[in-house]
């Protein structure tokens, strides 16, 4: 397997950050300093639009899978690596965290809780140097087939290794017996979340400006050619033991955070389901840009927690959604977003937001009527006899009588044939867009 | 003694099956250099299929028909998924083929439900064959030995023997070339997954009723495929062979012979420790082979990438 | 672009916690099991056994109080212990005060330690955790809490009536222990020798091993070893597909005597081992379905199947749990302040529908109930699982089982 | 005397049974111009991959400034200043035109795997970048994707990344396979233009261009050196003219 991540010619490029010098010598951060200050602004106030212990519960799960996420994009986005096997270095950093909590409370150690993912995180980094010492000789498949044999015989190793990872009960313990840290006990949730959005802002930064370093930059000049970077005076294999190392880093952070959050770390932090699914989100949310991981770790926190509330199918649509992320925008979410910077520009998008409408609109209904009858079938199915009342879309009905099925099939297919019938104004639309001069 | 003639029986039977899968994998992935995450859920739709059909028309037309669909059903996801994912690179390819296998999971439990499929051997081959010192060898058995070595027989024929076989062979080590000939690439691709999914079809309605038909037989399975290519070297038949058997028996002697990490410790000279019970590494002593058996085949593949990147039987790295 | 996901977050969110403020009257049970992924079946099939325990127990008799009417919502755990707890803070905030939760221990453990922390720390909004299947005895020995009851027997007590029973059988002298390689297999395996130690001390144990959860493909090399120890019977914990196939590779690999079990009925295995498993598979539970236990537990079983023709009752604690948590709700007359629900919980004694009596023990909550021992057949069988002929019978019964054995629980109350 | 930039001595390469370089003596002084002909096939860029590491040799020893290179990988021998281009275009294709040749001033600037430095933040590193384009003619392309350069672009981006480490020792491995008369023209200019001082080494099919540039000219012929000379004297050698010469220079005409 070749480590280059896609092959379409019209991606972007990527992580650059090479504005032309002379803006940067005239000390004009703003540029880049602006969406870091919305994002902070916009992490300050959620907790006064979402109060409840749940939703912060939720947007903790969120920021920690951001921070995870972007972690491992360093490897996959940035350093072309394949890690099958990453919720390891997450995990250890989250069991590390947890015995220093439980040696806290048992011997009464004064220790400032907020200071605890460090340490998960200098954990989390001396595993990935063990590692990363036989395993960053190749990108590729030999990379990739380490991580995933390494991976395998760690979340072995954590039912037969009962002293430090708890057999499959895991190991928990209490996040308020640190140190109050002026004051905060960490009792609530709202101060815990102040705490992990603290930290998912110091390392969201630090991972940035490490993709702006030296070897950040030569992470993706190895990505992309690790042989011309090896007669660059580059060794590509310290390169990629050096953002191998920072990515476990960052990782044990996110799984200190977690201790933090949950007060328990089980074998499920460490297994390949959890390797699979950071693969999986990092790559909805498009793993060619820095932002890519954010959108994606939101977007799939969403799915599994809210959606699965909604239904049991939720895993059908989840998987229906990857297929389709995959073979239509393979940039993922994030390369969908910036699509549209040329157009917007050209000071063009104006003329995209009505073939939008007319076409979006109606396919995302008609997507809807298909939701509809899977989850009508699936009633139909598997649903209790006798229990013929079914509630979608805040309608209740039966789900036995003909009527709703036509409407249902009726919902989708007008849906589907509207979209596609002004598919191809949206397509000439788009087109338009994106050419410059002429008027629109 | 006639434990190891058991054993190696039993871990023929488990080599065979795993090389049933691994073989249309070894193709699969070094024709297209696509890792297939999808490949086991393949060996379920087929276990699925077979259940199905063997309640209608019987088991013989089962083992018949079912790998034919789920070869059609392969090559379909080649034509119309892989095929324009393919041009994106390996990376989506690999997320494409991994989210297919969470949706075969989803619509295999939305079809038939989350139970276990009551999926059972014949009638005709539900006896036992003979018996070695009280360990009976059912009839099943010999009779999953014989369809894999005469799909092992049958592969090697058409690889070596056959115009279509030459091809492949060429298009395993020179793609490019092989398409400046005027071969049709595409289609040869399609023709490879669709066989390489039919063959994972067969394994499943053959291994269907003695490992279960339930939703999670694809997980179980899941990625000790690519452990089992990757030892036996990307490309190679033999190789998947080799290393198919290899993990079968290892994981089959590892369950039978209760082997105890004190007595390896003990053996070369490290005394047991006295106070066991605060030893931060009690766990470690107390291990036993069984325990780590189906790991063993990780360890054994992390140490061959580390030692020789291009497995046993491989010609190219990795 | 980050406003405009987080702008997708906001209604999202805004969805799952506005959706569910209406409908406070009923007083709602959220049940914390997998719905989807690997172990979705057994999930999925108590899900139902609830729904219709709260429907024919409290529903269709008028509700309770004031005629209140009692709800079970299902939250998918996806058997993960983080998505456990986001569902519980979730269920917490859409006003649940009764959890209950079984599949797995881990995720037991886990809920019962955040709902411990929860109840301290939010003293406004404390809930209550019952649980119905997990059977690690540590739930109600060292890591036992208030709000923990369980109303499934626990590992420990199974496996002293389990051995009652081999202890008495003259035909078994040497014994085969197997389990999956984590707490709950280890714990039986502990519990299996220390009872056979005392209650039959001429009988050998020929073998006690772990294999790896949820791992082993095939099971052809440990049934090797069953047979070639010579054993008279074996005894095992697994549970799901480790269960059944484990079950039948012994079977087919040459076994002859009987397989003492844990959970090898039910969920498509009863089906799936049908004629093989005839008076072999023998396995421990509470509550007799054949023959049933009282007519009313006929009337109920046949209006579950009226619902679910393919279905089985094969967690009848679980009408005991609604049963007994109807019974104090009543007694506290509030279902709002769980203390009180709680307080009448313990030491409750409650004539269960499935037969003999339970008694709620105050020293670890751990429900106190005749054990029985089964047989897989499908002679007098009134009630067949998975839509076969084949079913649990019930061959000998332990009354009131473990009534003293002792608990190292210290329990805090509030 | 000092010792010469790059010095080969009984160098042999054998891939199975196939020996492809025969045994090598070369000598390339300090600032000297070399270029390297010979038929299709006779070795020329299994001699580069060999001098810079990128096969092991069978025997035989390189020495750059008189020092033994063996066991050396490639990003070491780079470190110690010889640096060289590609027969097949080898640069980073998705990294913008920029951030390409400022990835070749990394080490020479002495940054090695420094994280705690930001490369916008180096005045030296980016204007030296921009200084690098300006040679190559690229700075209006400085922002795009290295990928979408024209053909004759991206050879000399290539040259660009080169030269770009400040190496004393330049191999190109045939600057201008496959490009047009005008384009070779420009090549060669820049060629010219940028290893001014230093030492270049290079394979050529294009006798115009290797007339043009070379001081010296060596012949390779089935692995094995034939002649080395000055271009006049080259052209001359009845040798010379019988293996190779003829025929190319002939084509020429």
């Amino acid at each position: 397997m070749t480590d280059e991540m896609t092959k379409d010619p019209k991606q972007q490029i990527t992580t650059d950050p090479s504005k032309p010098s002379e803006r940067m010598r005239a000390g004009s951060m703003t540029i880049t300093l602006g969406p870091w200050i919305i994002a902070g602004i916009a992490l300050m106030l959620m907790p006064f639009i979402f109060t409840s212990n749940s939703a912060l519960t939720i947007m903790n799960q969120m920021w920690i899978t951001v921070i995870f996420a972007l972690a491992y994009n360093m490897l996959l986005g940035q350093g072309g690596m394949l890690s099958f096997g990453h919720a390891v270095y997450m995990g250890l950093g989250g069991f590390f965290c947890m015995h220093i909590m439980n040696y806290v409370e048992d011997y009464g150690v004064a220790f400032p809780l907020p200071l605890l993912p460090l340490f998960g995180g200098l954990f989390g980094m001396g595993f990935a140097m063990l590692i990363g010492s036989f395993s960053t000789s190749g990108a590729g498949t030999r990379f990739a087939m380490i991580s995933l044999g390494v991976g395998e015989l760690i979340a072995a190793c954590s039912v037969i290794i009962v002293a430090f990872f708890g057999g499959e009960e895991g190991i928990s313990g209490d996040r308020t017996y640190g140190l109050p840290f002026f004051g905060v006990e960490f009792l609530k949730q709202i101060e815990v979340y102040y705490l992990i959005s603290f930290w998912l802002m110091l390392s969201a930064a630090l991972m940035y400006l490490f993709s702006r370093t030296p070897v950040g930059r030569m992470a993706n000049a190895v990505r992309d050619n690790p042989e011309r970077a090896q007669f660059l005076g580059y060794s590509a294999r310290w390169v990629r033991f050096y953002s191998f190392c920072a990515s476990g880093f960052f990782c044990g952070i996110a799984g200190g955070l977690f201790a933090i959050s949950y007060e328990i770390l089980t074998e499920e932090n460490l297994n390949a389901a959890s390797s699979g699914v950071i693969l999986l989100v990092t790559f909805l949310g498009g793993v060619g840009f820095f932002f890519g991981p954010i959108i994606g770790a939101i977007a799939f926190t969403l799915l599994q927690t809210v959606l699965s509330l909604q239904t049991e199918l939720w895993s059908i649509y989840a998987g229906a959604l990857f297929l389709a992320t995959v073979m239509f925008f393979p940039g993922g979410l994030a390369g969908l977003l910036m699509m549209h910077v040329p157009a917007f520009k050209l000071g063009k998008m104006s003329g995209l937001v009505v073939p939008y409408f007319k076409t979006l609109i109606p396919a995302a209904i008609g997507v809807l009527g298909i939701c509809a009858l899977i989850e009508m079938t699936f009633h139909f199915r598997h649903g209790a006899t006798g229990d013929n009342e079914m509630t979608l879309f805040w309608t209740t009905f039966d789900s036995h009588s003909v009527l709703p099925w036509i409407i249902a099939i009726a919902v989708a297919a007008i849906g589907i044939g509207i979209a596609k019938m002004t598919a191809p104004e949206m397509k000439e639309a788009w087109d338009e867009a994106n050419t410059a001069g002429g008027t629109s | 003694m006639e434990l190891i003639l058991v054993n190696l029986i039993d871990g023929l039977v488990t080599g065979l099956l795993l090389f049933m899968l691994s073989a249309g994998l070894t193709l699969i992935f070094s024709m297209m250099g696509v890792l297939n995450f999808a490949h086991a859920s393949f060996y379920m739709l087929g276990a699925y299929f077979a259940y199905s059909i063997s309640l209608a028309i019987g088991f013989w037309m089962g083992l018949l028909i079912a790998p034919l669909i789920v070869g059609l059903a392969g090559a379909g996801v080649e034509r119309y998924g892989l095929r324009r994912v393919h041009q994106y690179g390996h990376v989506p390819e690999l997320i494409f083929t991994f989210g297919l296998a969470l949706l075969i999971e989803e619509v295999v439990q939305f079809i038939w439900g989350k139970n276990q499929m009551p999926y059972s051997v014949p009638e005709v081959l539900n006896f036992t064959a003979f018996s070695i010192a009280g360990n009976s060898i059912p009839a099943y058995k010999i009779f999953m030995i014989f369809i894999s070595i005469s799909i092992f027989i049958g592969l090697l024929y058409i690889l070596t023997k056959t115009r279509v076989g030459m091809i492949i062979q060429a298009a395993l080590s020179y793609p490019r070339t092989v398409e400046a000939l005027g071969h049709n690439v595409p289609l040869i691709f399609m023709g490879v997954f669709g066989v390489g999914t039919a063959l994972a079809g067969v394994a499943g309605v053959i291994a269907g009723p003695v490992l279960g038909t339930f939703p999670g037989m694809a997980f179980v399975l899941g990625s000790i495929v690519f452990v089992t290519i990757v030892i036996g070297g990307l490309g190679s038949l033999w190789g998947a062979l080799v290393a198919s058997l290899l993990i079968g028996w290892i994981t089959t002697f590892a369950k039978s012979y209760n082997i105890a990490m004190s007595d390896i410790l003990n053996g070369i000279g490290i005394a047991t420790p006295e106070n066991m019970s605060d030893n931060p590494f009690r766990d470690l002593w107390t291990i036993t082979s069984p325990q780590i058996a189906d790991i063993l085949p990780y360890i054994l593949m992390v140490l061959i990438l580390i030692f020789r990147p291009a497995g046993l039987f491989g010609k190219r790295e990795s | 672009m980050k406003k405009i996901t987080k702008l997708g977050a906001v209604s999202a969110l805004s969805l799952i916690i506005g959706a569910t403020a209406a409908f406070a009257e009923d007083i709602k049970i959220a049940f914390i099991d997998p719905l989807s992924g690997p172990f979705a079946s057994t999930g999925t099939n108590g899900l139902h056994q609830f729904e219709h325990a709260v429907d024919f127990m409290v529903n269709d008799e008028g509700g309770l109080l004031d005629g209140q009417t009692m709800e079970v919502v299902g939250f998918d755990n996806k058997i993960s212990p983080k998505e456990s707890l986001i569902q519980l803070q979730v269920a917490i905030d859409q006003g649940i005060r009764y959890i209950v939760q079984g599949n797995s221990s881990g995720v037991a453990n886990a809920l019962t330690e955040a709902i411990d922390k929860h109840n301290r720390r939010n003293p406004d909004s404390r809930v209550l955790f019952l649980n119905y299947a997990a059977v690690d005895p540590a739930l109600t020995n060292d890591k036992c809490n208030f709000w923990h009851f369980r109303f499934d027997a626990n590992a420990d007590i199974k496996m002293d009536a389990l051995t009652d029973v081999i202890a008495a059988d003259d035909s078994i002298e040497k014994v085969y222990i197997i389990g999956q390689d984590y707490s709950f297999g280890k714990a039986v395996s502990a519990a299996a020798n220390k009872m056979l130690g005392e209650k039959a001390p001429e009988m050998e144990v020929v073998g006690d091993e772990l294999h790896p959860i949820g791992k082993v493909k095939d099971f052809t090399p440990y049934a090797r070893k069953v047979v070639a120890s010579g054993a008279d019977a074996v005894i095992t914990g697994n549970w799901g597909a480790d269960m059944l196939s484990l079950g039948k590779s012994i079977i087919e690999n040459g076994f002859e005597g009987p397989i003492y079990t844990y959970y090898a009925a039910g969920s498509g295995m009863t089906a799936a081992f049908g004629e093989g498993g005839k008076d072999r598979i023998r396995l421990i539970s509470q509550g007799s379905i054949n023959p049933i236990g009282s007519d009313r537990a006929r009337d109920a079983y046949n209006s579950f199947l009226e619902r679910h023709p393919d279905g089985n009752i094969d967690q009848s604690r679980i009408y005991n749990t609604i049963g007994m948590l109807a019974e104090a709700i009543k007694e506290a007359g509030t279902a709002d302040d769980v203390v009180a629900v709680a307080n009448a919980l313990e030491n409750m004694e409650y004539d269960s529908m499935w037969g003999g009596k339970l008694f709620m023990r105050p020293q670890d909550h751990q429900l106190i109930q005749d054990m029985h021992i089964g047989v897989h057949t499908d002679e007098d069988i009134e009630f067949p699982y998975d839509s076969s002929t084949f079913g649990v019978k019930t061959e000998s019964t332990i009354e009131m089982a473990s009534m003293d054995s002792p608990t190292t629980c210290e329990m805090k109350r509030p | 005397m000092s010792a010469p930039a790059l010095e080969l001595k009984g160098l042999k390469k054998s891939f199975g049974k196939a020996e492809i370089i025969r045994g090598i003596d070369l000598s390339i002084g300090k600032a000297e111009r070399h270029a390297i002909i010979g038929p299709n096939g006779a070795g020329k860029s299994t001699l580069f991959n060999l001098i810079t590491a990128r096969f092991p040799p069978t025997a035989g020893t390189v020495k750059l400034h008189g020092e033994d290179l063996a066991g050396l990988e490639p990003y070491q021998i780079n470190r110690k200043g010889l640096s060289r281009s590609f027969q097949i275009t080898n640069i980073f294709p998705k990294m913008s035109v920029f951030e390409n040749v400022r990835c070749a001033l990394l080490w020479a600037q002495g940054y090695k795997y420094s994280f705690w430095n930001l490369v916008s933040r180096s005045r030296q590193l980016n204007e030296g970048a921009d200084a690098i384009l300006e040679q190559i003619n690229l700075l209006e392309r400085r922002d795009l994707a290295a990928g979408l350069l024209s053909y004759a672009e991206q050879r000399a981006l290539e040259i660009g990344i080169t030269i770009a480490g400040g190496a004393d020792v330049i191999m190109l491995d045939e600057p201008t396979a496959g490009m047009s008369h005008s384009e070779t023209d420009y090549i060669t200019d820049l060629i010219l233009k940028v290893t001014a001082g230093k030492t270049l080494i290079m394979v050529e099919h294009d006798m115009g261009v290797v007339f043009g540039l070379a001081d010296r000219i060596s012949v390779l012929v089935y692995g094995e050196i034939i002649a080395t000379n000055t271009p006049e004297l080259v052209r001359a050698d009845p040798k010379v003219q019988e293996a190779y010469l003829g025929a190319a220079l002939e084509a020429e005409h």
